[in-house]
């Protein structure tokens, strides 16, 4: 319902600046992402210690510890610095770190990706054409939702072994339902207003209807969806690699560094706690993001 | 003088900068009398009858040496508790549309019974009894049976007679009627134009009718303020303004209503141009790019609402027609 | 690593000690005194809370689905053997009084204790005997661990209290057979609980304890047997065993109080738990090893010269530092520390060597290793796959579940694999069935008839120290041939609260917790 | 006066919406009427009687229920879903809610040039042309060619469909309460570029509104209708003047008391709870409310019977 | 109305029969089965394929999955593979863990969603609602170990105020049983309360906007009865699909926090099945998963139209 005073914006005004509206804390997360994103790129340029390299004399190692080894010759000593210290099994935590936004972020975000475009398509073509094919895609939704989805993971992981690919396509799969709803309550919507009905008035046919009259408008709702699903889906990769479902070793990620030190809570909290706040900072920027964007995409519809 | 709201002028912020739908607006309303407040879309009316009661969203402002003085009360200066002793007790409203006027998920019933249990402290028993008189009162059959459903169950016209009957349960002395018929049918209109006409004058309290149809204002009341662009641009006994519309803008107004004795393909004289964008209101006289009798005096000089006299038909034009 | 002296010290203090207790040689008990130090009164009464580590797969020798060793901690309780060992493999007679061997060593007489009578109040006596052991070595009932009583022909009943064993041959380990706790084996169930088949899930048995409840993936609850016939047996009224499978959670649980004493294997939290002064750690050493088994009937591995370099490539000190802290010793042979081989000619850590073997064998090396997909075993693949690296050898670990790797680990579908050389009384039938070329046990595909005439002879041989001696080179074959790695040996860890008294070492991992009593 | 050439010829149309398994909604029950060439055919009744469906019935969005609708010939109902696309062009609709009606993701350049893209028509420069060529002609700014609809007014929106509309050359042009949302000031200048547009292209039309003044103003004729059906159709002139039908007298009655209150003791109260009553009673829909109604009126239902030449009313006592 | 509650029961039988019959498929193509999980590490070739034909595991997956429905028609859920304990009593040794923790988590999650959702929507934008949106983010992106590794630290191994590990049942008394719960219950709530006051928040400044609450504030009501009596029912909607699917997913177990916590639940109970690969035990808990979540759905939308009429009225 319109508020009798938002009406008397009728014409066209120059919109605050982008920055303004969203605020510090979006900013704050966007830079935060950038540096986890432009570390996971170039890895393979910093100058790290390799990941998998075992100190096996200075296992869980304080942040700063310099470690002072004999070269492979028993010649001279090497200082290694550990900026993070080690874990439990002597490698270099911000290295293993730097690897593992990697796999956190290759799930964070292909995973959503494959719920949005598949459920995404299937939600608006159950949304448009309505009728029994929604009625079936809705109840296999229904199924897919019914299902525990650590059931399916476990299923994936026993079946296909374990693996970074198969465990983002049983995370994708599991967000595929979620998408399709989003799509066809969106596209339900918008199919009821009337410049879709003007559009078949002109003879429009339904693929360019659905193509340039529904996606342009649910685009925005599906990706500011897809947003808090990448934070979900970061979250589910931690949880997945605690029950020892992750990616395979040694391969790092966050959520097995976490559950790797978690024995060791007491003496070196640093080996789980280090990934645990890394984590958090990531989730946490995901979702400001998202909240900001959300936010940006109300108050535009609320414009329309 | 029941009512006196001086120099009222509200400032709302918005994403696009501070708009002032009220800017600098006074007048006044006798006890028991009608008042007319009659504008487009946009101008301002809405706004004014809520900030009288102080319903205006959050980070509102009202101009610090505005006074809305109801029965010797300062009510801009008024706490929210001492507010909430005045809604509904003294001064009632009627909203637009009875559908999102009433909570749809609220028997009327018992929506009705509120304001009585709330202001005249009525036990839930009495007031439900009390409140099926007031359905009954304002020609709602079967008020027993109805008081238990919910809005979404009665068709618009008593979901209108329901918001009446709800705005005068505590028989207020000013009750603030906000276009109360333009989301009803026409058949409708009438009955409810009717039956506000009737209570109006069995309860003597004043009203302020909000519309955009001058015709409407012409039979229902005694004093008609034409607004536009948040400001009165012209105002008088009902009689007299339409006996002798002074403003051109008045007088487009009413001359764009499609009649009904008018001959079909006739082509209406229209006004110019869109109503003013409130960030950013035209210099001069709000009106003049719109006006026909425009000249350069309107558009650099803003016209005060002449006479002084609050009694008089005033006017703010500098070129007001004869 | 070896075992502490004062362990040591403090065992043969406990022999004397259960001397001077007055116990007569044929009536001794089966188990140990606390530590002598801590030779306080034992007190009656408590409930003692006990963190297991797996679900229980059942208490019925033949239903049940697995034996690990937490089911026979609790079935230790309630139900009890022929004869105890103690640590030279000598009989401490148990429900059984005494066995003599007659006709070569082939025959055994074994004479049962009179007056004891099951929970359920069947008498204890030859028949319940009978029962156990004809049900086990009867082919038709598919006892999985038949392989290992393979000798033993038939038992048959001579008089309610005199049982004979009839052996295929002279067998030097029979004695020690019939009380090992591998499996279920040893402990005499209620005749007629296994015939109305309520054994495995409500064990019925002649022990210290009666069952109570069985909650599965919650507890098991053990009660004092008011009628035991042993007299001021036992101390505790109850034993809660609870199921926790993440040792983190049992050792919080430790730590906050909610247990009082826990399972564990993991180094890190043995390591703290030593530090710990509000905590006591037993131990005990067991044989077997943890292993990695490599199937030598497919390529790499079916070249000895690769075995070998993974051999040299692999630290196994650094394994047992870092995946166990050094909760557990570095093995050179599956034997125990009860027969000296010295280092049985194992390949040392020598990654040099390493890759001299590879360069002769020529070809690059790529393998795939399975590991249980725990903590503990990723972090065993992730240990090969990093020694492996120095030598130039690719290693995808695989992680797997224990189904699965158990599956292709015995289908020979598999290159390397985590493994456990399991701990028992007398090693030479579990040696027999891991690398004997016919044995269908024998998972790595190892074949050498040297070897398997020594695993014959050593089932033969009668003389205990030239037995030894076989063993001895059996193990040096292995090394050398190398269808096994070891990752480190065995011992057993068991945390506990300083109140709770009277848990004698741990043997082969069993926990015995029929004298426990608490000092609250 | 009008070349007599029938542009679109409604025969007893049914539209039914099916609300869940067993129940239906009938929303439009059996109208029939047809519309000559440069013709404006007006269409009133109170909201929720059936009016929009009948709009969207003759679009085929969605087809009616049952009936036929001729459009200079052709059975819309009839014809394959090919054909009707390609007969689309030629009538047109433009709906009340000019916000909904426009693509809020679209410019309104890329809204009027719908149908010259559908029809594959000239290059994109030589469509943008006739586009801002029809902006001019229904009086939106030219340079207005890449706002969006949220960027513009209630109005100019509405003169944006109107352009949309128009770029097909459309024979018919259904105007579904195209004045009901807007402003007394804008209501009058679409109002007055509806007419301009009528006379320069020769439009046919079918004008419907709740607003009896508006429908007086822009139609030749005027068609009542009252709960799905059609109640009273003549010329405006004759009908306005000479109402037969006592709800079409009620309406005009309603118009005619806004300016003239009474008391209220002659007040009609309005008993109906739900604007959509599930099942039509018997007899005349209108009887319940009809202070004329006699013992046939609750028995049989009205025919629509001509009273005299273009002039037919459905009441049993004005017949 | 009738006819509706059949149509509603006989979709819930078919999504139960989905379910389960791709569970049954599921777990055969699976790697891996439990007659190697029963053989052991002493297993050979001949003797798991003994242990098939005992388990009857050898015959085709039509026949097994026909057996077993037509059990549970019967009320017959089968026997556990692995522990031979019927599979009935196995869940329903489970289930008083598993609703318990769901209830008390959810309770305390609304206890946190619902005052803070109210307060933030009231004083929408201001420092106090900006402090609880921040707060709520940091408690939405904390992954659930990480919460209850540091509820243990705290409140059991610092503070020892709480056990940390275990579930007390009833019988071992109502405070016993409520404070084993209590570290559970509070790193499932922590996490879910965000979530909640978040949407709640989000509708309630929606409906704040509403017309009808701009005339209960004409009537003169007070700041708390126009919050509490006019806006939250209205508001609650999207509250309560939140919180349904929490609730199905909770009927599913929690089971990283059973296992963090040691507390014999369903999801604990259900990956072990699967780990051993028995069928049995998992298709028991599917079944009452599938159950739960399929009547967590029907309570939700019976709730939809006590709250909302409008929704009742479409119903009927």
């Amino acid at each position: 319902m319109a508020h009798p005073i938002q009406n008397t914006e009728s014409a066209c005004h120059g919109p605050m600046p982008l920055s303004e509206k969203l605020g510090i804390g979006f900013w704050l997360s966007v830079g935060w992402i950038a540096l986890v994103f432009a570390c996971a790129i170039f890895a393979d340029l910093l100058p790290l210690a390799e990941y998998d390299a075992m100190d096996w004399k200075n296992q869980a190692s304080p942040p700063g510890f310099r470690a002072i080894r004999s070269d492979s010759h028993g010649q001279s000593a090497i200082t290694t610095v550990y900026v993070f210290g080690t874990d439990t099994m002597g490698r270099d935590i911000l290295a293993r770190l730097i690897y593992g936004a990697r796999i956190s972020l290759a799930v964070g975000l292909i995973a959503p990706m494959i719920g949005l475009v598949i459920g995404g398509i299937i939600g608006m073509l159950a949304g448009f054409y309505r009728g029994r094919a929604e009625t079936i895609v809705m109840a296999i939704m229904d199924v897919i939702l019914a299902f525990p989805g650590l059931v399916l993971l476990l299923a994936v992981y026993f079946y296909l072994g374990p693996g970074l690919d198969k465990m983002i396509f049983a995370l994708g799969f599991l967000t595929i339902p979620a998408f399709t709803r989003v799509a066809r309550a969106n596209t339900l919507n918008f199919s009821q207003r009337d410049f879709v009905t003007a559009a078949r008035a002109l003879g429009q046919s339904d693929i360019h209807i659905l193509a340039r009259e529904i996606l342009p408008n649910i685009v925005m709702p599906m990706i500011v969806y897809a947003l808090l699903i990448v934070s979900y889906m970061i979250v589910a990769e931690g949880s997945l690699s605690f029950l020892a479902l992750g990616v395979p070793p040694p391969t790092p990620s966050w959520g097995g560094m976490i559950a790797g030190g978690k024995e060791m809570l007491d003496e070196a909290a640093h080996v789980s706690l280090i990934p645990a706040l890394v984590m958090f900072l990531t989730v946490l920027s995901f979702n400001l993001i998202g909240d900001a964007v959300r936010a940006l995409v109300d108050a535009r519809e609320g414009q329309l | 003088m029941l009512l006196m709201v001086n120099r009222l002028r509200v400032r709302i912020p918005t994403d696009r900068g501070p708009v002032c739908p009220v800017d600098g607006v006074s007048f006044t309303l006798e006890r028991g009398k009608t008042l007319g407040l009659v504008g487009e879309s946009g101008c301002g009316k809405t706004v004014l009858c809520r900030a009288i009661l102080g319903l205006l969203p959050k980070g509102t402002m009202l101009s610090k040496d505005a006074e809305i003085i109801f029965d010797g009360q300062l009510l801009n200066r008024l706490p929210e508790r001492g507010l909430n002793k005045i809604r509904g007790r003294e001064v009632a409203m009627i909203f637009q549309d009875p559908m999102t006027a009433l909570n749809p998920v609220m028997t009327v019933g018992r929506q009705l019974s509120e304001p009585l249990v709330h202001h005249l402290g009525m036990t839930a028993k009495d007031a439900k009894r009390k409140a099926t008189q007031l359905m009954a009162a304002t020609g709602i059959p079967n008020a027993e049976q109805r008081a238990r459903l919910y809005p979404h169950q009665l068709s618009g016209g008593l979901r209108q007679r329901i918001a009446i009957a709800m705005a005068l349960a505590c028989e207020p002395r000013l009750l603030i009627a906000d276009e109360p018929t333009t989301a009803l049918d026409a058949t409708i209109q009438a009955d409810i134009l009717d039956l506000l006409s009737f209570l109006h004058n069995e309860k003597r309290m004043a009203m302020i009718l909000i519309t955009h149809d001058l015709r409407m204002a012409a039979a229902r009341t005694q004093n008609i303020a034409v607004m536009y662009a948040g400001k009165i641009v012209e105002t008088a006994t009902t009689g007299e303004l339409f006996a002798n519309m002074r403003m051109p803008y008045t007088r487009a107004l009413f001359n764009a209503i499609p009649r009904i004795g008018n001959p079909t393909h006739r082509v209406l004289k229209t006004i110019v141009g869109q109503p003013p964008n409130p960030i950013d209101p035209p210099q001069g006289c709000r009106f003049s790019p719109r006006c026909l009798y425009a000249s350069l005096k309107c558009k650099a000089e803003e016209p005060p609402l002449l006479p002084e006299d609050p009694l008089a038909h005033r006017t703010a034009c500098w070129h007001p027609l004869t | 690593m070896n075992r502490r002296p004062e362990q040591k010290k403090s065992f043969e203090a406990r022999c004397r000690n259960y001397l001077f207790a007055g116990i007569t040689a044929v009536i001794v008990t089966f188990v140990f005194a606390g530590e002598p130090v801590q030779a306080a009164e034992p007190k009656h009464g408590g409930t003692l809370s006990f963190g297991a580590e797996d679900e229980f797969a059942g208490f019925d020798v033949i239903k049940a689905s697995g034996f690990a060793i937490c089911d026979a901690v609790v079935l230790n309780t309630i139900l009890e053997p022929l004869f105890d060992t103690d640590d030279k493999g000598n009989l401490i007679p148990a429900l059984a009084l005494s066995a003599e061997p007659l006709k070569d060593r082939k025959l055994w007489k074994i004479t049962l204790r009179q007056g004891v009578t099951f929970h359920d109040g069947t008498p204890f006596n030859a028949d319940a005997v009978v029962h156990h052991w004809s049900r086990m070595i009867d082919p038709a009932n598919r006892f999985r661990g038949r392989s290992f009583f393979e000798p033993i022909q038939s038992v048959s009943k001579v008089n309610d209290f005199t049982v004979h064993f009839q052996l295929a041959h002279a067998w030097l380990p029979f004695p020690q057979i019939l009380s090992e706790t591998r499996g279920l084996s040893m402990f005499i169930p209620s005749p007629k609980a296994v015939a109305e088949g309520t054994q495995l899930r409500a064990p019925v048995g002649t022990g210290p304890f009666v069952f109570k409840q069985w909650i599965s993936g919650d507890r098991l609850v053990v009660k004092k047997n008011p009628d035991y016939w042993q007299k001021d047996r036992p101390y505790l009224d109850e034993i809660v065993f609870k199921i926790m499978p993440d040792h983190q959670t049992r050792f919080v649980s430790l730590k906050s109080g909610q247990m009082d004493a826990i399972w564990m294997d993991r180094g890190t939290i043995i390591e703290q738990a030593q530090k710990d002064s509000n905590l006591v750690l037993h131990q005990g050493e067991g044989n077997g090893a943890e292993i990695f088994v490599l199937n030598t009937t497919i390529p790499p591995f079916d070249d000895p010269r690769v075995r070998r370099a993974i051999a040299h490539a692999w630290n196994q000190e650094a394994c047992v530092t870092m995946s166990y802290k050094n909760a557990i010793p570095v093995a050179m042979h599956p034997l125990g520390e009860g027969i000296d081989c010295k280092e049985a000619g194992y390949p040392t850590y020598d990654p040099q060597k390493a890759k001299q073997l590879l360069n002769d064998y020529g070809k690059p090396v790529a393998i795939e290793c399975l590991h249980s997909n725990t903590k503990r075993g990723s972090e065993q693949g992730e240990l090969l796959q990093h020694f492996c690296k120095q030598i130039g050898v690719v290693v995808k670990p695989v992680g797997l579940s224990f189904g699965p790797v158990v599956k292709k680990v015995i289908t020979k579908d598999y290159q390397i694999s985590t493994w456990r050389m399991p701990s028992a009384t007398d090693m030479g039938p579990i040696l027999f069935g891991n690398f004997h070329s016919q044995s269908r046990g024998n998972v790595s595909g190892y074949s050498n008839p040297a070897l398997d005439e020594l695993l014959v002879a050593q089932r033969m041989e009668t003389d205990a120290q030239k037995r030894s001696q076989m063993l001895c080179d059996i193990a040096g074959i292995i090394n050398r041939d190398i269808p096994i790695i070891y990752r480190g040996g065995r011992r057993f860890h068991v945390i506990a609260d300083p109140a709770v008294k009277g848990i004698p070492e741990i043997k082969n991992g069993v926990i015995q917790l029929t004298e426990a009593w608490l000092e609250k | 006066m009008f070349n007599q050439r029938t542009i679109l010829d409604v025969q007893n149309i049914r539209v039914e919406f099916r609300i869940e398994k067993r129940k239906t909604l009938r929303a439009v029950s059996g109208v029939s009427f047809d519309i000559k060439q440069g013709e404006t055919l007006g269409l009133v009744g109170e909201s929720g009687c059936g009016k929009s469906s009948v709009a969207r019935a003759i679009m085929q969005l969605p087809p009616p229920t049952s009936g036929r609708v001729l459009l200079e010939g052709d059975d819309l109902t009839e014809v394959s879903k090919k054909q009707l696309r390609q007969l689309r062009p030629k009538f047109q609709i433009v709906f009340q809610d000019s916000i909904s009606a426009l693509n809020p993701r679209q410019t309104i350049g890329a809204a009027i040039a719908m149908p010259l893209h559908i029809a594959n028509n000239g290059s994109r420069s030589e469509q943008k042309f006739m586009v801002q060529k029809m902006m001019a002609q229904v009086g939106i700014d030219p340079e207005y060619y890449n706002l969006r609809p949220f960027e513009l007014s209630g109005g100019q929106c509405q003169r944006v469909q109107i352009a949309r509309a128009l770029m097909t050359n459309p024979h018919l042009l259904i105007c579904d309460e195209p004045v009901s949302s807007l402003d007394v000031s804008v209501q009058a200048q679409i109002i007055n570029l509806l007419e301009d547009l009528r006379c320069r292209y020769g439009l046919t039309m079918l004008f419907i509104s709740h607003d009896l003044a508006v429908v007086k103003n822009v139609c030749d004729r005027v068609a009542v209708m009252y709960m799905g059906k059609l109640c009273e159709i003549g010329s405006s002139d004759d009908l306005y003047r000479f109402p037969l039908h006592p709800y079409t007298e009620i309406l005009l009655n309603a118009v005619a008391r806004i300016e003239q209150p009474r008391a209220l003791s002659d007040a009609q109260t309005d008993v109906m709870d739900s604007p959509f009553p599930a099942g039509s009673p018997p007899g005349c829909r209108f009887h319940q409310r009809c202070n004329m109604k006699q013992g046939i009126c609750s028995e049989t239902e009205p025919e629509m019977k001509r009273v005299r030449s273009d002039r037919w009313v459905a009441c049993h006592v004005r017949e | 109305m009738f006819r509706h509650l059949i149509k509603k029961f006989l979709r819930l039988l078919s999504v139960l029969v989905a379910v389960t019959a791709l569970t049954f498929l599921m777990m055969d193509v699976l790697p891996g089965d439990v007659a190697y999980e029963i053989a052991g590490a002493d297993a050979t070739v001949e003797g798991v394929k003994a242990l098939r034909e005992a388990l009857g595991l050898d015959r085709h997956i039509f026949i097994r999955y026909g057996d077993w429905l037509a059990g549970v028609v019967q009320g017959d859920f089968g026997r556990s593979l692995l522990t031979h304990e019927p599979v009935a009593n196995a869940i329903f040794a489970c289930l008083p863990v598993t609703l318990e923790l769901m209830m008390i988590s959810q309770i305390l999650a609304l206890v946190l969603a619902i005052p803070i959702g109210i307060i933030s929507a009231y004083r929408s934008r201001s420092g106090l609602d900006r402090a609880f949106s921040a707060t709520a983010f940091a408690f939405m992106s904390a992954p659930v170990f990480v919460m209850a590794m540091v509820l243990i630290y705290i409140f059991a191994l610092k503070l020892r105020w709480l056990p940390a590990t275990g579930f007390a049942p009833l019988s071992e008394g109502l405070l016993a049983n409520i404070r084993s719960l209590m570290l559970p219950a509070a790193s499932l709530a922590l996490l879910e309360w965000a979530p909640l006051m978040r949407v709640l928040r989000s509708d309630m400044i929606a409906t704040l906007q509403e017309t009808f609450i701009l005339s209960a504030k004409a009537k003169g009501l007070s700041a708390r009865k126009i919050l509490f009596d006019h806006a939250l029912k209205p508001s609650s909607f999207t509250l309560i699909t939140i919180l349904g699917i929490h609730i199905g997913h909770l009927v599913g177990g929690a089971v990283i926090v059973e296992s963090i916590f040691a507390l014999p639940g369903i999801g604990r109970l259900l990956v072990g099945a699967i780990y051993s690969r028995d069928l049995n035990m998992v298709q028991g808990c599917i079944l009452l998963i599938t159950l739960g979540y399929v009547v967590v759905n029907f309570l939700v939308d019976a709730l939809y139209s006590f709250l909302d009429p409008r929704v009742r009225a479409q119903a009927d």
